[in-house]
């Protein structure tokens, strides 16, 4: 029998340092085994648990497209135990890979469409993963127009630096960069993502909106683009839970009828609305989002 | 660890920084022979010894655990060690209610001056834990399956 | 018991009118037969709510910690030294909390009741005095009161409250003090059967972690079971790990523990949980003259010292 | 497809469970201490059924507390892993409840479906389950009001009935034909099977019914955010034990053990009422309090698993009801919900 509790190996390959803090990196892993590689077929949106033998698992959206076969690329911020040790770890280690996990971004539904991606600060992973594989010159004519709104607190905190740049020069993709904070020699947007998506005002006519990062810039940037006039059944949001299998059985993600990591995490604004208003809770706006381990009060 | 065969104790000991591991440091420049047993673990003060420490040792497979801090008085930070030995006390009185072998967690006070006397120290607490034999209570014996035989390297 | 129901009603009744507390956190009639539990009356009209009776046995401090409003506690002789211990260590003000003191003659082991009359099924129990009372379907039985007692109460000393504002009925006379005559039985046992005797409780632990959460003095915000960085013992009811969990809980009440017995009666599957911890309580009276929970004015063992303090135990080569 | 029922004499009851620890792994109810609980047995004579119900569910037979999912042994630049298997001889569950059976159908439609966990189903595809009926229910029983009974034969392979001095035994599916081939069994009587009615039909009557379920799930969709959550849940301690005793809850944990270069990955119980169970990395915990937490037991067991299990979270045995150190009482809080007030 298929036991989805057991990972198969990857090495690291290259480990690139995204931001001037160092706390975030992104891993370059190969797979060891072949047969791995001829199973694992995923479209961007979707996630892995990357496991660190001895320290646990993690899960992790896939930072790649699927167009680069031979490579996964995942983006870890330094937090805990798992990405501690994986922090620490070098060229040429292996750590355990389960995947591909969740649904993934509904390409078929992006057809012949307009995209709006909003991304922020580490939440940006997965619009990577979309937004190369959109560019991609066996997938680009598929899709209309492409925006892409991405911000961090400071520059030195963008990912993707070289995408960024490849990015910036392509003709049918329209790049917002912005920081909270604007520092000496920073051309792009200076102010929160919601408010350059505002600025910004994507045409929602034929258009799908996807919106990825903390709680709190989903909880702000929801209202605007409904201003802006998209319907919900025309905004996917991918949700941030604590998982741990990865394959709707631990009960850790379960959000009303839903687990986020099994019939997630992408999902959109109309099936959001459908499920209890816990669901809500996902877009920060629970008001406290208290750093509680409050045992029992 | 067992080269000639006989069980040799793992014994780790929690040295404070200003006293005990000085004397220890002037037992070995004044070349006094004592027993290798002791793996010297060093710590500002023996009030920083948690007592997870004593235990989490005890888990991993080590035969004894001791403690040295300055003589009560003459501490660096001036209270660390009276309020360690009112925590040893209850510890060490707990620990051997619960079953742990009496002499397998060891406290003593040892100055920087007293190198001789830390010998003499290691040498009982070895002897001590020697006549116990390995330490079997609290350790944790994980079953590696067919990777069994690497546990302990 | 039924004078004392009143009397707290009306103290209640008094407190809410006068706005002097937001809740008054007592005790109602729970849902099965042998059974009260904690309620919350915040409206004085729910005041009716309120019972006294034999198996009032939870400790109500254990609701105290980080809570904001002004409140009043029933509260029997073990809950005021916890709410004495808890004032000390800053989880509430002494003006925050209204003690109703009821002196208590110790709560009932139900488990104790259903086993005297085991396979029948009570249906209904009444306490007369020192008698308890049971009807079922078919039958109907006295039993001794002073026989069903918690172990907990069995050696309780402290029936008073030893702190109160307002006192329900009248104090009782109390006891000499504990005599630990069960530790020192225990300790006169050798190491190995001792080890085997803890052994064989802490295998019967599922850690649900109900005694930790039921314990009035266990508030920490992030317990060491729940810590990562660095991760002190692992999550399975492993041997080793559950016995440093029970070892290392006892020791971080040493000196604070109240020895209410909310642990053991929390616990689903009946673990010896309190003999570590009146062997602690023991210890930190013959080495440091100390019990807990008896003044606010005096400080804990563990947060103080004296240079003369015994050191017997420090090995002297 | 079940086979005919026969009749097993209880003084014969002892050499049947004999033949049947020769050959498989027997789990009943024994006594331990004051605790009757469900444990292995090496002879007859430790087996207790004479019991109301055993304090921890039998799904700790097929889904233990701490279950050894691979061992790895991880060295710079390479690792291997290798995954434990279980042993060929089968598994009887024997004298268990009808609600704990039931229980176990739970489990198998959450750890069956599409993606299939390997160590439960493995185990659970050679276990036979052989139930007792219930003619004494606790007072803490509500089993006929979550769609089960003190005699359903729901989720069992082989359902057991109490006459007096022997049992009836109703072969449920073909999976007690070669238990009900032992030849202790004896043709059933029309004078047994009679008795056997007669004491089906008395063994619900002792248990009032309890829990007003039909308007159950739009209640709490509608409630989800009603301040009554705040007064039905002030004074749960959030400890696990609820979950722990229940023989539906299914919720667990991964985490390493590790020593040196090998390992193990387990798996471990965990309960929706710990804080940690959804504390995310950045802090941020979407239900931070006991309210949230105990909201979510209850929802998941009467709203969600009824829409993707199409039965509910909940098989009646009580023993939340019994082992609650606060006596929250789920039939109490299930019936003010669904009349839609405060307690």
């Amino acid at each position: 029998m298929e036991n989805p509790y057991v990972p198969f190996l990857m090495r690291i390959e290259e480990i690139i340092v995204e931001t001037e803090d160092e706390n975030i990196k992104t891993f370059e892993l190969s797979f060891v085994g072949k047969a791995d590689e001829e199973r694992f077929v995923y479209t961007p949106g979707q996630f892995a648990e990357i496991s660190v033998f001895g320290k646990g698992e993690a899960p992790f959206g896939m930072a790649s497209t699927p167009t680069r076969p031979g490579r996964l690329a995942f983006s870890v911020s330094k937090i805990g135990v798992v990405t501690g040790e994986l922090h620490r770890m070098e060229k040429g280690d292996v750590v355990g890979v389960r995947g591909p996990l969740g649904n993934g971004y509904p390409l078929e539904s992006f057809k012949t469409k307009s995209l709006v991606l909003v991304g922020g600060g580490f939440g940006f992973s997965t619009l990577r993963s979309l937004t190369n594989f959109i560019l991609h010159d066996s997938s680009r004519k598929d899709y209309g127009h492409l925006t892409v709104i991405y911000g961090a607190r400071r520059p030195g905190l963008l990912l993707y630096k070289r995408d960024l740049e490849h990015w910036r020069e392509r003709a049918d993709l329209q790049l917002h960069l912005t920081v909270d904070k604007g520092e000496n020699g920073w051309q792009g947007h200076v102010g929160f993502v919601p408010d350059v998506t505002r600025a910004v005002a994507p045409n929602p006519r034929n258009a799908y909106a996807v919106v990825c990062g903390p709680p709190a810039m989903i909880h702000f940037t929801l209202p605007v683009l409904k201003e802006l006039g998209f319907g919900d059944e025309n905004i996917f949001l991918s949700l941030e839970m604590r998982m741990k299998c990865g394959i709707g059985k631990c009960g850790r993600c379960n959000v009303g009828s839903k687990y986020i990591c099994r019939d997630g995490p992408v999902f959109s604004q109309q099936e959001l609305s459908r499920l209890t208003t816990e669901a809500h809770m996902q877009e920060g706006c629970t008001g406290h989002g208290a750093r509680c381990t409050e045992k029992h009060r | 660890m067992v080269e000639s065969g006989k069980w040799e104790p793992k014994i780790v000991a929690f040295l404070c920084n200003w006293c005990s591991y000085a004397g220890a440091d002037l037992a070995g420049t004044s070349r006094i022979q004592y027993p290798p047993n002791v793996r010297i673990i060093r710590v500002p003060c023996s009030g920083r010894v948690n007592a997870f420490f004593i235990l989490s040792s005890l888990q991993k497979g080590v035969d004894g655990v001791l403690v040295s801090g300055c003589h009560p008085g003459e501490c660096h930070y001036l209270t660390g060690n009276y309020s360690a030995r009112r925590r040893f006390a209850l510890l060490k009185n707990l620990l051997e209610f619960a079953g742990i072998e009496e002499g397998r967690v060891q406290f003593s006070w040892v100055s920087a001056s007293e190198g001789v006397r830390f010998a003499k120290l290691i040498e009982r607490v070895t002897t001590r834990i020697k006549t116990l034999g390995p330490s079997k209570r609290l350790v944790k014996t994980p079953d590696r399956g067919p990777f069994h035989a690497a546990v302990n390297d | 018991m039924r004078q004392l129901t009143t009397d707290i009603r009306s103290i209640a009744r008094k407190l809410l009118q006068e706005k002097k507390v937001q809740v008054v956190i007592g005790f109602e009639r729970g849902s099965m037969p042998l059974r009260s539990r904690p309620c919350f009356v915040r409206k004085e009209e729910d005041v009716e709510r309120l019972v006294w009776d034999g198996f009032c046995e939870n400790t109500l401090a254990a609701y105290l910690p980080k809570r904001k409003e002004k409140v009043a506690i029933v509260a029997k002789g073990c809950d005021s030294r916890a709410v004495v211990e808890l004032i000390k260590e800053k989880q509430a003000q002494r003006e925050q909390v209204i003690l109703i003191g009821v002196p208590c003659r110790g709560m009932i082991d139900r488990t104790r009741v259903e086993a005297n009359v085991a396979p029948k099924r009570i249906l209904q129990a009444e306490e007369r005095e020192d008698v308890l009372i049971l009807k079922g379907s078919d039958f109907e039985q006295a039993l001794s009161r002073s026989d069903l007692l918690h172990d907990s109460c069995k050696t309780c000393t402290h029936p008073n409250p030893v702190l109160h504002d307002v006192l329900a009925g009248q104090p009782l006379v109390e006891k000499d003090g504990d005599s630990f005559s069960d530790i020192e039985a225990f300790d006169a046992m050798t190491s190995e059967e001792r080890w085997a005797y803890v052994s064989k409780e802490v295998d019967k632990c599922i850690r649900c972690y109900a005694c930790r959460n039921a314990c009035p003095l266990c508030y920490c915000p992030e317990c060491f079971v729940d810590a990562s960085l660095p991760r002190w013992i692992g999550k399975s009811t492993d041997a080793s790990d559950t016995t440093i969990f029970h070892l290392m809980r006892a020791y971080h009440l040493a000196g604070r523990c109240v020895s209410c017995g909310a642990c053991e009666r929390a616990c689903p599957v009946g673990v010896d949980i309190r003999k570590l911890n009146r062997k602690l309580q023991k210890d930190v009276k013959a080495l440091f003259g100390y019990e807990a929970g008896l003044s606010l004015d005096e400080t804990s063992p563990l947060a103080t010292f004296r240079p003369d303090d015994p050191e017997h135990f420090i090995v002297n080569p | 497809m079940s086979s005919p029922s026969k009749i097993l004499r209880k003084v014969r009851l002892a050499s049947f469970l004999e033949r049947l620890i020769q050959e498989r792994q027997v789990f009943a109810p024994v006594r331990e201490g004051e605790v009757i609980l469900i444990r292995e047995i090496e002879s007859p004579s430790q087996v207790v059924l004479e019991y109301p119900n055993a304090k921890e569910s039998p799904k700790s037979v097929l889904f233990p507390q701490r279950e050894t999912l691979f061992w790895y042994r991880a060295e710079k630049g390479k690792a291997e892993v290798d995954i434990p298997r279980d042993k060929e001889q089968g598994r009887v569950l024997f004298g268990i409840r009808p609600c704990d059976a039931r229980g176990l159908l739970l489990l198998d439609k959450v750890f069956g479906g599409d993606c299939r966990d390997p160590y439960y189903v493995g185990k659970r595809a050679n276990t036979v389950v052989v139930s007792l009926g219930c003619d004494d229910p606790n007072p803490s029983c509500f089993c006929l009001s979550m769609g089960g009974g003190p005699c359903s034969k729901e989720g069992s392979d082989l359902f057991l009935l109490d006459v007096g001095d022997r049992y009836v035994a109703e072969g449920v599916n073909e999976k007690s034909a070669a238990l009900l081939a032992d030849e202790t069994f004896e043709k059933l009587d029309e004078e047994t099977a009679a008795l056997a009615e007669k004491v089906k039909r008395a063994s619900g009557a002792s248990m009032h019914p309890v829990v007003l379920k039909e308007k159950l799930v739009e209640q709490l969709e509608r409630l989800f955010n009603d301040p009554v959550w705040k007064d039905l849940t002030e004074s749960c301690l959030g400890c696990g034990i609820c979950t722990y005793l229940c023989p539906t809850c299914h919720c667990f944990d991964l985490c390493d053990e590790a020593a040196g270069t090998t390992g193990e990955r387990i798996r471990v119980w965990d309960s929706c009422q710990f804080p940690l169970f959804t504390q995310q990395a950045s802090g941020f915990n979407p239900r931070p309090t006991v309210k949230e937490r105990f909201r979510q037991r209850i929802m998941h067991k009467f709203s969600y698993l009824p829409e993707t299990q199409t039965m509910p979270g909940c098989v009646g045995c009580g023993r939340c009801v019994t082992e609650c150190p606060v006596n929250l009482d789920i039939r109490e809080v299930v019936t003010s919900l669904s009349k839609g007030n405060a307690r």
